[in-house]
């Protein structure tokens, strides 16, 4: 293997990743703190997309307005979602909650359909954004760099916002026993509403951050669920940096199999997933239930 | 006013007549004959209903009863398919043979695939079913010398149904073949789930833990259970590809697994009648709402979706419990006060 | 200046679970700084009781104040906010949190470096087990958790459900001193549910005896202790 | 005397936490043998060793002379060797009658039968029957157990050990959460338990383990500090200041 | 009477677009043509079919025969729902007109099966002598690895090598993926002249192009030769990246004849929202042929004939002079090259500037010569 091909693998890799991870970062939140299996997840990206391609234009607003404001109405769809649908299910199975999610996503998806028509629809960048950037050896896409450092952001923001204020403790008492932790003084209603609006957001900005990799069109949200579920799965159900390095792990073995074996590139990105679970049935940073 | 006073032999063997032992498979035979003779023209609708009701059933023993959780039932009812596609194309046209030929297949991916996933538990074993079914459909893509790849497996003819009935182009002897291999899966399958097997399995959804300190072999009955849903997938693919005349891709697909999930809990997860009355409803829901207005079914059934589950948390089964106990005492109210 | 005096009061409350009455009838008030006792055998109701108090039962007929005011209707966290403490019976340990973050999770927004070290020092197994994960506790390692993450919302009344359970007498002996050394210096009023009835004799001033939902005694522990027949009936012992 | 359950240098430690250290006590047959110690001594922990649901890091179990250290818990439980728990594991959704089927099954081994033979099936129904008996559950047996109160549970908790008919019984703190009064029914159905059945007891209530036991352990720190007849360990300073405390002192002497 | 016709096609979903044409083209041909063919009136029924599913096409074929009475079959996008109800076809003698599956060896799986649409050698063949014309000598071939990307695969390999050309590599991409970054870096390892690609449109199509793009492949000069890939439809979504790009395929809507404007024209009246896409020309033809052989049965319910009076037909289309093939059955049409530009009010549309005319399925004369 030359050295410009294996370098080649690392950047598309490294790329392709982070765009994983913008994507699943929000799922994870949810799917770690709430323990709600979201199916939705990908609608709320797929709606963040729609919107980030239609407001500018419909409301003349600048481009990235426009992506700050779409990404604030998925929030507050979210935020209807939860308090008049999801938040009867918390104490249901999971496997209610998929269904309910999954009934979610099919009304999105036919809304959207409704709304946008059936084709792809292409999301303007920002100025900054367009172009390329040369390596030397080759080049690569600006805004697959800023996507990356997006990633980055965001995962330390959250580490803060999370991980390291008594905000993530609350969200998971309230998740293992809500009874009980409103019986402690938690206010277990705004907790939750918080944290999935909190993930739906994340969800619209990696729809939209994604957008060029993962075109948005109706099918979207089914049809990059399986990616979103695997790259959370190997990371270790909800862990912050588990995803990060999931998206990492996976995107990597996919990418190189494209430059050596692209046939088989979907399943060797099956294959990762399978091995890495049999080894560590909790994933790569999990904590063991 | 908790002090119940119970029978002193509160597990005494209930003596019930014969037809009322076999009263879900009477009403199935019952409901599938007056199916016939209301709708002798949608034969072909009523024949995938029956199918995809066998399918159901295999997921609702493993989900419902075992409690495994999986995504990737569509393996095994693929599996199924491409089997008794194999069997009628390079060995004989039997549909019988190649039915059983097919539940066999679908039995062993399941055990194949069971021995290395059923270990793990939760959103692992999800992914993990999830996984081996997009690998296998890898691999059928990739071998389409065998499988046809994505053009599907097809060209196959299917015999007479025991060397007497022709399956046509009306498909009476189709339906009539779905119909009576679901009554009997559904027989055999509500036998297992009252028997000590399935009351271990219902044990063991609830708490796995508890089961191995009473010197159970969770592993080994999980694989038990796995193995027969198998089995019983592989049985409704193979009748899908037996009157279809086709194994695809698709039949491996992701969206095939979640389709036969939304299907059980529509009707109830617990009881296996819930599989199949989820079945009919939410194909039949499909095929009048796509006929009204295609264009916006989607909407139907995922707001459908969401509302059974919250009106109706035992799925329409529940429903349907409701009514049997509130007709069967008259005069008094739903709940005691 | 004198605090009004702080009171958790029953009015003839019936409550149960899904439409189904468990207790009948039932009234008392505790103070800040008394002490309750409520006995029964299994399936008595003490539970629900409790639960009724803190919302976690459906009320379906009565009242219940609680520092003046009514609060049927309040939700549960609002009452555990208002100064309301639950211990509940089976411990509920949230198992994803460390033994650290359950007791941060009934802070209240106090900071952890006050509220913690009086804690920790009533039990100090739980620092030595700080970083575990909350339920990899021994059980009763786990009601000391239970217990210390009801303490650290600094309620001024403490509903007890069998905190005594699954502790190791001498441990038992230290945490019924810190509970009574609570309600006399700080006031805190405590409703206890115990099986063990010399236990709840010793220590409650008054005590309620349920039998099926309905209170079968109510009134001071010193009179009960006589009443040998009322015990055999209702919770089918004989005091040795 | 013979000795059923035997363990030789059993240590277990979670990271750094040595929660068995060295442990070697023996059950005979017939025992009524008590363990107590303080909370987090690593009473329970010895039972997940005992039982097979832990594997010791070192040391030896033998039953009847023989290793069992190396077979899975479900072998175990085959050679009679059936624990409860210390807070109550149902099965949440099923009646009482079928939480306690469920080990009955499996005591016949027959939780893979598809279709019972009547004369089975009669067999199990008594044993549900007898067992339900044993400790008053009939008439709650047709309820759900996630219904009952959580002192109804423990009830059956132990209903689905005995129904087991184990050869040595580990109890793990039976009467938790069974009131004063109740605890005599516990007490009735351990007391009638054949005399040739080993059963060890964790109890922290020390009116059960003195009216039960004839040898008591006392487990500190995860090792063994005394053992010896209810009277020897009931006099010991260094156990009374480490456990029983002034009351627990004086419930040593009823 | 009233003769009907059982339409199949994807009318939710993420297809639907191609539902929505297909039921404007056959509006659009009544309102040009008239509701009656040799006196007798066409009525046209459709039936969603979102995904695939064989089962249920072969179930909404039976109960449009049965139930409905239909005397025609036609729509279906995909193969394996076409296989499906090819068998069907052939127990019940019902002619099928296949709008749109294009899979090469269709056609043999029934005798009662026609095509109004194309198969990817006979675009691909035209496209490699393209290439060759333009003295193209190293292609890299790059398809999504499902049949009809094979299939274009082959036809335009076969014709591009035996004419001289020199095939630098074939790459398949697995069919859902989206990343096409990586394999345009490898297409630009190899230094081609030009890349030949077929992908399914939507989100692939989409990707592929702007990674051609971003992998700088444009600017260094590597010719972009496609079939499908600037479809009507994708000229919308995608646009800008799509200028310059070469394709050869069978119709668009620019193509300019008297006949293909009023159809336009009439499109735009009875399905504002459809888009004059190739399934116009498709379903256009397909109802075309459906009158064609009610009248030569005169209405009657005879499969067998209406097959034989459809072999050899031949008449104007909006997309230029066809035939079927009195042999094969297959659809004979020109291909055109067609190059992506911006008109004069600002949309993009594929401008034919080259004409390979009356072209066969060259997958079936290839599979011959094998
Ligand atoms: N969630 C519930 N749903 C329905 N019934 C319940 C529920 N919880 C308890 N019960 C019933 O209510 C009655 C009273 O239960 P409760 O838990 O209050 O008893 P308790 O006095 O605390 O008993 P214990 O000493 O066993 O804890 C019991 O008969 C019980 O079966
Ligand atoms: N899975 C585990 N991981 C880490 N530590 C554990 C785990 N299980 C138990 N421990 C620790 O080991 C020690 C012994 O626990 P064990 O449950 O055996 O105590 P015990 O003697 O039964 O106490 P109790 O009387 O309170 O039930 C405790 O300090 C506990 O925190
Ligand atoms: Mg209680
Ligand atoms: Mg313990």
């Amino acid at each position: 293997m030359s050295l410009a091909l294996l370098s080649s693998i690392l950047i598309d890799g490294v790329a392709y990743a982070m765009i994983l991870f913008m994507i699943t970062v929000g799922l994870s939140m949810t799917m770690g703190l709430m323990r709600v299996v979201n199916l939705a997840h990908g609608a709320f990206a797929m709606l963040g997309g729609f919107l980030a391609a239609t407001i500018p234009q419909r409301l003349g607003v600048p481009i990235w307005l426009g992506f700050v404001l779409a990404i604030v109405l998925v929030g507050l769809v979210a935020l209807l979602f939860e308090r008049i649908l999801l938040r009867r299910f918390y104490r249901r199975d999971d496997l209610d909650q998929m269904l309910m999610t999954i009934g979610l996503m099919f009304v999105a998806t036919a809304a959207v359909n409704l709304l946008f028509g059936s084709t792809v629809t292409s999301v303007a960048l920002p100025e900054l954004f367009n172009g390329t950037v040369d390596l030397g050896f080759r080049s690569i896409p600006r805004h697959r760099l800023i996507v990356m450092a997006c990633g980055l952001v965001v995962v330390c923001i959250l580490w803060l916002a999370v991980d390291k204020s008594s905000f993530g403790i609350r969200v998971r008492a309230a998740v293992d026993n809500a009874p009980i932790a409103r019986a402690i003084g938690i206010d277990t209603t705004k907790i939750y509403a918080a944290t999935f609006v909190m993930g739906a957001a994340l969800a619209a900005l990696g729809g939209i951050a994604g957008a060029e990799l993962l075109p948005m069109e109706p099918t979207y949200a089914s049809k990059y669920l399986v990616i979103l579920l695997a790259v959370v799965a190997v990371g270790g159900n909800g862990n912050l940096f588990g995803s990060f390095f999931a998206a990492l792990l996976l995107g990597i073995v996919e990418t190189s199999m494209k430059y050596m074996v692209p046939q088989l590139a979907s399943a060797a990105f099956f294959l990762t997933m399978i091995i890495v679970l049999l080894v560590r049935p909790q994933g790569l940073f999990g904590r063991h239930a | 006013m908790n002090a119940v006073s119970a029978p002193m032999t509160v597990t005494a063997p209930s003596r019930v007549r014969p037809w009322m032992q076999l009263r879900g498979e009477l009403v199935l035979m019952l409901v599938g004959l007056l199916a016939f003779v209301l709708f002798p023209q949608d034969l072909g609708l009523l024949t995938n209903m029956a199918t995809m009701s066998i399918f159901a059933l295999s997921l609702s023993l493993v989900l419902g009863q075992a409690g495994i959780a999986t995504l990737g039932q569509a393996a095994l009812y693929g599996s199924g398919a491409y089997v008794a596609g194999w069997t009628a194309l390079y060995l004989t046209a039997d549909p019988i043979v190649g039915l059983l030929l097919g539940g066999l297949g679908g039995g062993v991916i399941a055990l194949l695939s069971g021995a290395v996933m059923l270990r793990s538990t939760k959103l692992t074993l999800v992914m993990l079913t999830i996984a081996v079914a997009q690998l296998l459909l890898e691999l059928a893509n990739w071998a389409r010398w065998l499988t046809g790849g994505d053009d599907g497996l097809a060209g196959f003819n299917i015999g007479p149904l025991l060397g007497i009935w022709e399956f046509n182009f009306l498909s009476y002897t189709g339906y009539f073949y779905a119909l009576g291999a679901l009554v009997l899966v559904y027989f055999l399958l509500r036998n297992l789930v009252e028997s000590p097997f399935g009351l271990t399995a219902r044990a063991i959804r609830q708490d796995p833990g508890r089961v191995q300190a009473l010197g159970g072999r969770v592993y080994l009955h999980l694989l038990a259970v796995y193995t027969v849903g198998g089995i019983v997938a592989g049985l409704a693919g193979a009748l899908t590809a037996q009157t279809s005349k086709v194994a695809n891709l698709f039949m491996l697909d992701f969206t095939t697994s979640a389709g036969v999930v939304v299907m059980i809990v529509l009707g109830g997860t617990r009881r296996l009648s819930g599989a199949v009355l989820g079945t009919v409803a939410y194909m039949t829901i499909h095929h009048i709402a796509s006929t009204l207005n295609p264009y916006h079914w989607l909407f139907f059934i995922g707001s459908m979706l969401i509302v059974v589950l919250i009106v109706l948390p035992e799925g329409l089964i529940g429903l349907v419990d409701r009514t049997v106990a509130y007709t069967k005492r008259p005069g008094r109210s739903g709940v005691a006060r | 200046m004198p605090k009004p005096t702080i009171e958790l009061r029953f009015d003839d409350v019936t409550a149960g679970y899904g439409g189904l009455p468990v207790l009948e009838h039932l009234s008392f008030s505790v103070r800040e700084g008394e002490r309750l006792g409520l006995i029964g055998r299994n399936g008595a109701g003490k539970t629900t009781t409790l639960a009724t108090a803190m919302g976690l039962a459906d009320l379906m007929k009565g009242r219940i104040h609680f520092g003046g005011d009514d609060i049927g209707n309040a939700s549960t966290y609002a009452r555990s906010r208002a100064g309301l403490g639950y211990v509940p019976q089976s411990r509920d340990i949230f198992p994803s949190l460390t033994v650290e973050e359950n007791l941060l999770s009934g802070l209240q927004g106090r900071s952890a470096s006050v509220a913690l070290p009086p804690i920790y020092a009533l039990f100090p197994r739980l620092k030595e087990r700080r970083r575990n994960g909350g339920t990899q506790l021994s059980g009763g390692e786990q009601q000391m958790l239970s217990v210390a993450r009801a303490l650290v919302g600094q309620p001024r009344i403490l509903l007890l459900d069998e905190p005594l359970e699954g502790l190791a007498p001498m441990v038992r002996e230290e945490l019924m001193d810190a509970i009574v050394r609570m309600s006399d210096q700080l006031g805190v009023g405590c409703i206890i549910v115990e099986q063990h009835v010399d236990v709840v004799l010793e220590f409650s001033n008054n005590v309620i005896v349920l039998e099926r939902g309905l209170a079968a005694y109510s009134g001071s522990a010193a009179v009960l202790s006589g009443e040998e027949a009322l015990l055999n009936r209702t919770i089918g012992i004989q005091k040795c | 005397m013979t000795h059923r359950l035997q363990t030789h240098g059993l240590c277990h430690s979670f990271g750094g936490l040595a929660v068995t250290q060295n442990v070697t006590l023996s059950l005979p047959l017939g025992a009524r043998t008590a363990l107590i110690g303080p909370n987090g001594a690593g009473k329970t922990t010895l039972v997940n060793l005992l039982s097979g649901a832990m594997r010791p890091q070192s040391g030896d179990i033998q039953l009847d002379g023989r290793s069992i250290v190396q077979l899975p818990q479900y072998a175990r439980v085959r050679n009679g060797i059936v624990r409860t728990f210390q807070i109550s594991r149902l099965f949440k959704e099923l009646t009482v009658a079928d939480n306690v089927r469920v080990a009955v099954l499996q005591r016949h081994r027959a939780s893979m039968q598809w279709w019972p033979s009547p004369a089975r099936s009669a067999r199990v129904r008594e044993d549900v029957d007898e067992t339900l008996g044993m400790l008053g559950l009939h008439p709650y047996a047709n309820r759900v157990v996630g219904q009952l109160a959580l002192g109804e549970q423990r009830l059956a908790e132990i209903a689905l050990a005995l129904a087991m008919k184990p050869q040595v019984l580990l109890l793990d703190e039976p009467g938790a959460g069974v009131p004063q009064g109740e605890g005599g029914r516990i007490m009735e159905a351990i007391g009638s338990l054949p005399k040739d059945l080993s059963v060890l007891l964790i109890e922290h209530d020390m009116d059960l383990v003195f009216r039960f036991a004839s040898h008591i352990i006392v487990l500190v720190a995860g090792a063994v500090m005394v053992e010896g007849t209810p009277q020897e360990v009931a006099a010991n300073e260094q156990v009374k200041q480490i456990y029983f405390g002034r009351d627990g002192h004086a419930q040593a002497h009823h | 009477d009233v003769i009907k016709v059982g339409v199949i096609a994807p009318m939710s979903g993420p297809f639907s677009a191609v539902g929505q044409t297909w039921e404007g083209a056959t509006k659009a041909y009544q309102k040009l043509n008239g509701t009656t063919a040799g006196g007798h009136t066409i009525e046209v029924i459709y039936r969603d079919l979102p995904e695939i599913n064989p089962a249920q096409a072969k179930a909404l074929a039976q109960e449009l025969i049965v139930k409905e009475g239909a005397q025609y079959i036609a729509g279906l996008y995909f193969t394996p729902d076409t296989l499906a109800v090819a068998a069907l076809a052939q127990e019940a003698k019902v002619p099928v007109v296949i709008f749109n599956a294009s899979t090469s060896s269709l056609l043999d799986k029934s005798d009662f099966l026609l095509r109004t649409s194309y198969t990817l050698p006979q675009m691909a063949v035209p496209v490699a002598k393209y290439a060759l014309e333009k003295n193209v000598r190293n292609a890299v071939t790059l398809v999504s690895d499902f049949g009809p990307g094979l299939d274009a695969e082959k036809g335009f390999t076969t014709a591009f090598v035996s004419g001289g050309g020199k095939l630098l590599e074939a790459i398949r991409a697995p069919l859902k993926t989206t990343d096409f970054g990586p394999l345009m870096q490898r297409v630009k390892a190899l230094k081609p002249d030009a890349l030949y690609v077929f992908a399914p449109g939507g989100p692939a199509t989409y990707a592929m192009v702007k990674a051609y793009n971003e992998a700088g492949l444009r600017a260094a000069g590597v010719r972009f030769l496609g079939t499908a890939e600037t479809d009507e439809d994708q000229l919308r979504a995608i646009g800008p990246d799509l200028l310059g790009i070469e394709t050869g395929m069978f119709y668009s809507a620019t193509h300019n004849s008297p006949l293909n404007n009023a159809v336009i024209k009439a499109l735009g009246e009875v399905a504002p929202k459809a888009i004059p896409t190739v399934q116009l020309a498709n379903a256009y033809d397909g109802l075309h042929v459906i009158y064609h052989m009610v009248k030569a049965t005169d209405g009657k319910r005879d499969g067998a004939k209406a097959l034989v009076s459809a072999k050899g037909h031949s008449w104007e289309s909006p997309r230029g002079p066809v035939k079927i093939d009195p042999a094969s059955r297959e659809f004979v049409q020109n291909v055109y090259m067609r190059v992506v530009e911006k008109d004069p009010s600002g949309r993009y549309v594929n401008r034919e500037f080259r004409t390979f005319e009356m072209q066969p399925d060259y997958g079936r004369t290839q599979n011959a010569s094998k």
